[in-house]
């Protein structure tokens, strides 16, 4: 299954991409997605906080991924 | 109407879509970008957009509004992009048939966009940039 | 700015009036005919002022919310004569450093025109004349 | 000493004119005229409530009128 992770704002700017995809071979949750972002991308953790979306919807880390989902990295929002 | 777009915003447009003939007035909240922050003057501001998800939130946001107040329309245009000082950088539009409905949704509704709606700003000074976190 | 002007009100000319670059934001007031009132059909509006002291109370009410509220600019603009369905009557636009006093700010502004500012407006309907009293 | 008497709205479509000069030989309150222009314009009575202003300020029937002073009968205001 292939997930799509996309960023914005600073977490574009701290990984350098906006969006790539990882691929695992049975499900995994939104947290064990961004552990491997934050060892692959150890910048990640200048971000002081940040939410997490599936599918355009907010979520906690404990939400199970399926394949094709997109997964944001949302920094504090500042709209507006 | 509800649109993030990368275009300067038609204020007259936002308002006009917000009309509606059995209200007496409509409330409009114009959001431009302020020449001095936390101490800095600003250069420009740069606003980044998840597009999709952010008008799926606006939409929430007109639901709750809907929920708590008789309001008959509401409009609402997010600009992305660079933006000089002076320029505006949101307008929210909305009539309702009593105007304390309109002020009261009006002012949820900005308030609002700043919790939820994933839209950043990232402020250009002379000394150097930084992405806004008004929550911090 | 404050205006009593027998001509339609360009309203970006009210809001440009209220901009302030140290400010987030201006907070906008736009008050049109409604096509029903009291149960009745209205075809058209006829305003009447008595422009010298409706001037002098718009300042009042703008000295007014100067000592309630952080205010930078306030321009209002309010039409006479005759309107029809949607045109606009009133233009309120303010602007503040913090946007929570400028949605108090204009709120109070249009209520308290509607009290003390000699203005007066005549429904007309398909059975009749009336002018309005809003506190009967 | 001249007074200017001002009409509007409803109150000007009842005396039938939007202003007029009343001459006094001494001192008047705004009561006294309202009393003499209720005598000569009975259809003011027709107006369910009125206020008063002397000089563009609202004023109470007990003002003290000067020569050259403008008296505005206003009828209850509906702007906006």
């Amino acid at each position: 299954m292939t997930i799509t992770i996309k960023f914005f704002a600073l977490g574009r700017e701290l990984v350098g991409k906006s969006e790539l995809q990882k691929s695992y071979d049975e499900s995994v949750t939104v947290g064990k997605v961004l552990e491997d972002l934050r060892a692959e991308y150890p910048r990640l953790a200048q971000m002081p906080s940040m939410l997490l979306a599936v599918n355009m919807e907010y979520s906690g880390e404990d939400t199970v991924l399926k394949d094709g989902d997109e997964l944001a990295i949302i920094p504090p929002v500042s709209g507006g | 109407m509800i649109e993030i777009t990368p275009d300067p915003i038609d204020v007259q447009k936002v308002m006009d879509a917000a009309f509606s003939p059995d209200c007496g007035g409509v409330v409009v909240f114009i959001g431009t970008v302020r020449n001095f922050s936390r101490g800095k003057d600003i250069l420009r501001l740069e606003y980044d957009a998840y597009p999709e998800m952010a008008i799926k939130m606006l939409e929430r946001i007109v639901d709750e509004i809907k929920g708590k107040w008789d309001i008959r329309k509401v409009a609402i245009s997010h600009r992305t992009g660079v933006l000089k000082i002076g320029e505006i950088a949101v307008v929210i539009a909305l009539s309702a048939p009593h105007r304390k409905d309109a002020f009261a949704a009006c002012q949820y509704c900005i308030d609002r966009l700043k919790e939820i709606v994933p839209i950043w700003k990232k402020e250009v000074a002379i000394d150097g940039e930084t992405w806004i976190d008004d929550h911090a």
